[in-house]
């Protein structure tokens, strides 16, 4: 975690590219958390948990102490992450149900779950299951129950749309996933923590506060180093 | 009562009726009951409401099942993937009625049909559009939408291992909905891969215990 | 059961006994349903199981297919009864937790319950946690789970009180353990399959038909064959 | 978080405040984290709501505590037995609080707090005294009563094994009220038999993951 907490602008570099990012997301998972990576750009964080980090995954299809994705000989289909990509078991894994699982995302056992976004809000609305495209067929998968689950959600997630958009936004466009469940945005430009009173920046890439904020149209504040 | 050994996928399907709620275990391929999905068309129920994570992948399986025009009525987390094109084209032309549910919510709401639960107070989905129209509380400072039970008439569940009595385990993240289902539908059909002796499952490891078995069969899979 | 279904009086003997009761229990249980017998008296029905019953005998401590009482050598501390006395396991036994145990019996799945009473109604209300003394201590263990929780809810008591009052009264005096929960009751004197319009008389013991209606106080009829 | 491997019950129960409530598992001694409970008695919280199937046998244990006077209230399914002697003077000298609540709605308003659950409706009690003054509802032709979750700022709880990582197993009908109790307290303590390395547990047969457990100590206990 930025270890000041206080506002870090590194204007004099490029934006983070999608490993930096998740390696940024890896820094900031506390030693011997228990972890949920959602499906797509989270998954990458597993790779970038330094040894030692005591950090266990879960998977919500019933794994605790989830490996790295299976090779090729290690590949079992009994045994696959929730994206049903196959994967490994560690030492200390526990297998269990879905509802135990979700009993143990929903009540809160969860440390931090890690998501990807569509849009978020400032004040920690998360958007991330439905483009709301009139001729979409709704599927939403665990991603309610993921957002509202765990102690701290993290978002991962590009800054902007491709259209130029900002994805971090007053209110969220898109069908909601959970209402001010989000504590942490994480993205190529900047990394933020939100709150009721709206977004924080910890720390910016490729651009400066004054910049960054002329860009986003949501109650922002520089971290000043106060107690989260 | 005694759990009926079947000798094959289709006596173990036998009976299902027209309009029938069918809880159909697995996630992706794994817990899959793939042979007895099988025996279920050949079998001919029709106006089915199938309650599973998904709904069908590819050509094989639910989506056949889809195909075939058996299912009035999806209940399920995720629909929507890459290979669910017999879904997506039903639903699309209007012939397949589809009700989402978060997927923790799928299965906590059939966990309360098998434990007598006549409803539960759920922090998930709430001011999102799958709470629309439903009941809604504050709780101790959080706010909660009402979850009623969905029971089945039929479970289908593919478990690892059986013994003679009905009792299942499962292998890996195989086990999923099986345990969940089998305590939610009228009529619970196992397909395993094994059928052991009673007594040959260590009583500390069963999770699925007999009395929640009606008909298990052994099934050919690989693995 | 009985087999016809129709009214059986024995008033040529004497009343049952305690053992003869629950041999008649016994009888009554359908071959290979899942059962639990209550602490007390309903623990005598496991003797009188014939081999091949097929009954599987549950314990809301978390055990199904539970074997006879323990014999000395056999006592384990980590395996007892609901009433805590040491018991053995039969092969095909499953252990499970206190919430899915009780799941298991609030969910409808075991067939048959026997259960001991203070006062049953003609209607199947069920008295038997609390003698509704002032100075009395309140304590309900498993009673008002497993009132409500089975298939078939069977009542093994004697029909009159040490002080002559019946036990099977058109509504009950005691505190309540569920409401028209009860199907059937066992006496030493007659046993009565109840429903929403009273009870019926299956058998008598030791006494006629008519001679038991007017010792009682509710609605009652003779089993006459109909279809039950 | 990392589980913490204790030397002793002294240090297993460390830093427990006066008023917790604590969650106490096991069913007569089946389970009974019996030296855990003499390290709180030690340790000298008080003022505590206490939340266990029964309310203390003979003279020792929750027994002890609660002659003691560290218990200001109980919450339990049967405190009334044979010899429990030591709770029935204190309830009849109106030291202590009651409340009884039916075995099953107990373990499941447990579950419920360890679920994320707000509340639920229970068919069990309906009609009784039990259920007096509780809100109730028809569903579906039934009547239920709103159950609310039980949390525990503490749970103290006997396994049988635990690998390093803070996995647990049980044995037979000690299970009980352990697994339940695990996911509902704040900080949960497990008393075990035996510690193995972390990877000697057969995954599959994990009842308490180590997601549920803060501290494991090794006791001395026959069997």
């Amino acid at each position: 975690m930025n270890p000041t907490d206080s506002l870090v602008e590194n204007p004099g570099r490029g934006p983070l590219g999608k490993d930096e990012m998740a390696a940024i997301v890896a820094r900031d998972i506390p030693h011997g958390s228990y972890v949920n990576l959602g499906i797509g750009q989270p998954t990458r964080v597993a790779d970038h948990l330094p040894d030692g980090s005591g950090v266990v995954l879960h998977t919500e299809n019933g794994l605790l102490n989830m490996g790295p994705a299976a090779k090729p000989d290690e590949v079992d289909p009994d045994l696959t992450n929730a994206g049903k990509i196959p994967v490994t078991e560690l030492p200390g894994a526990a297998y269990f149900h879905h509802a135990d699982s979700f009993a143990m995302m929903r009540g809160g056992h969860l440390d931090v779950c890690v998501l990807g976004a569509f849009q978020v809000s400032a004040t920690g609305d998360l958007a991330n299951w439905h483009t709301g495209a009139p001729d979409a067929i709704p599927a939403v998968g665990g991603a309610m129950d993921l957002a509202i689950g765990a102690k701290k959600v993290f978002v991962m997630m590009s800054l902007f749309a491709k259209d130029g958009s900002p994805k971090l936004v007053r209110e969220c466009g898109y069908p909601l996933t959970g209402l001010g469940c989000v504590d942490r945005v994480y993205t190529d430009l900047a990394t933020f923590r939100l709150g009721p009173e709206g977004a924080t920046v910890l720390e910016t890439f490729g651009i400066g506060y004054d910049d960054l904020a002329a860009r986003l149209d949501v109650p922002l504040a520089p971290a000043n180093g106060a107690p989260r | 009562m005694t759990v009926q050994v079947c000798t094959d996928a289709d006596e173990a399907v036998a009976g299902i009726s027209d309009g029938s709620t069918v809880l159909v275990g697995g996630f992706g391929m794994a817990g899959m009951p793939v042979e007895l999905i099988d025996a279920l068309i050949r079998q001919g129920a029709s106006d089915l409401t199938v309650v599973s994570n998904n709904a069908g992948n590819g050509d094989t399986g639910l989506a056949a099942l889809l195909a075939k025009g058996r299912v009035r009525r999806v209940v399920c987390s995720f629909p929507r993937q890459s290979d669910s094109w017999v879904f997506d084209r039903l639903y699309r032309e209007g012939r397949i009625q589809l009700e989402v549910v978060p997927q923790g919510t799928l299965a906590e709401r059939m966990r309360a049909a098998g434990a007598g639960i006549g409803a539960f107070f759920c922090p998930t989905g709430v001011g999102t559009p799958l709470a629309e129209g439903k009941e809604t509380r504050e709780i101790d400072g959080r706010t909660y939408v009402l979850e009623y039970p969905i029971k089945g008439d039929v479970a289908l569940i593919g478990a690892h291992t059986a013994d003679r009595m009905g009792n299942l385990v499962y292998r890996k993240t195989a086990r999923n909905f099986g345990p969940v289902m089998a305590t939610a539908a009228t009529t619970v059909v196992a397909q395993v891969r094994d059928i052991v002796e009673t007594g040959a499952l260590d009583p500390e490891t069963v999770v699925t215990p007999s009395i929640y078995v009606d008909r298990i069969v052994r099934t050919e899979v690989a693995v």
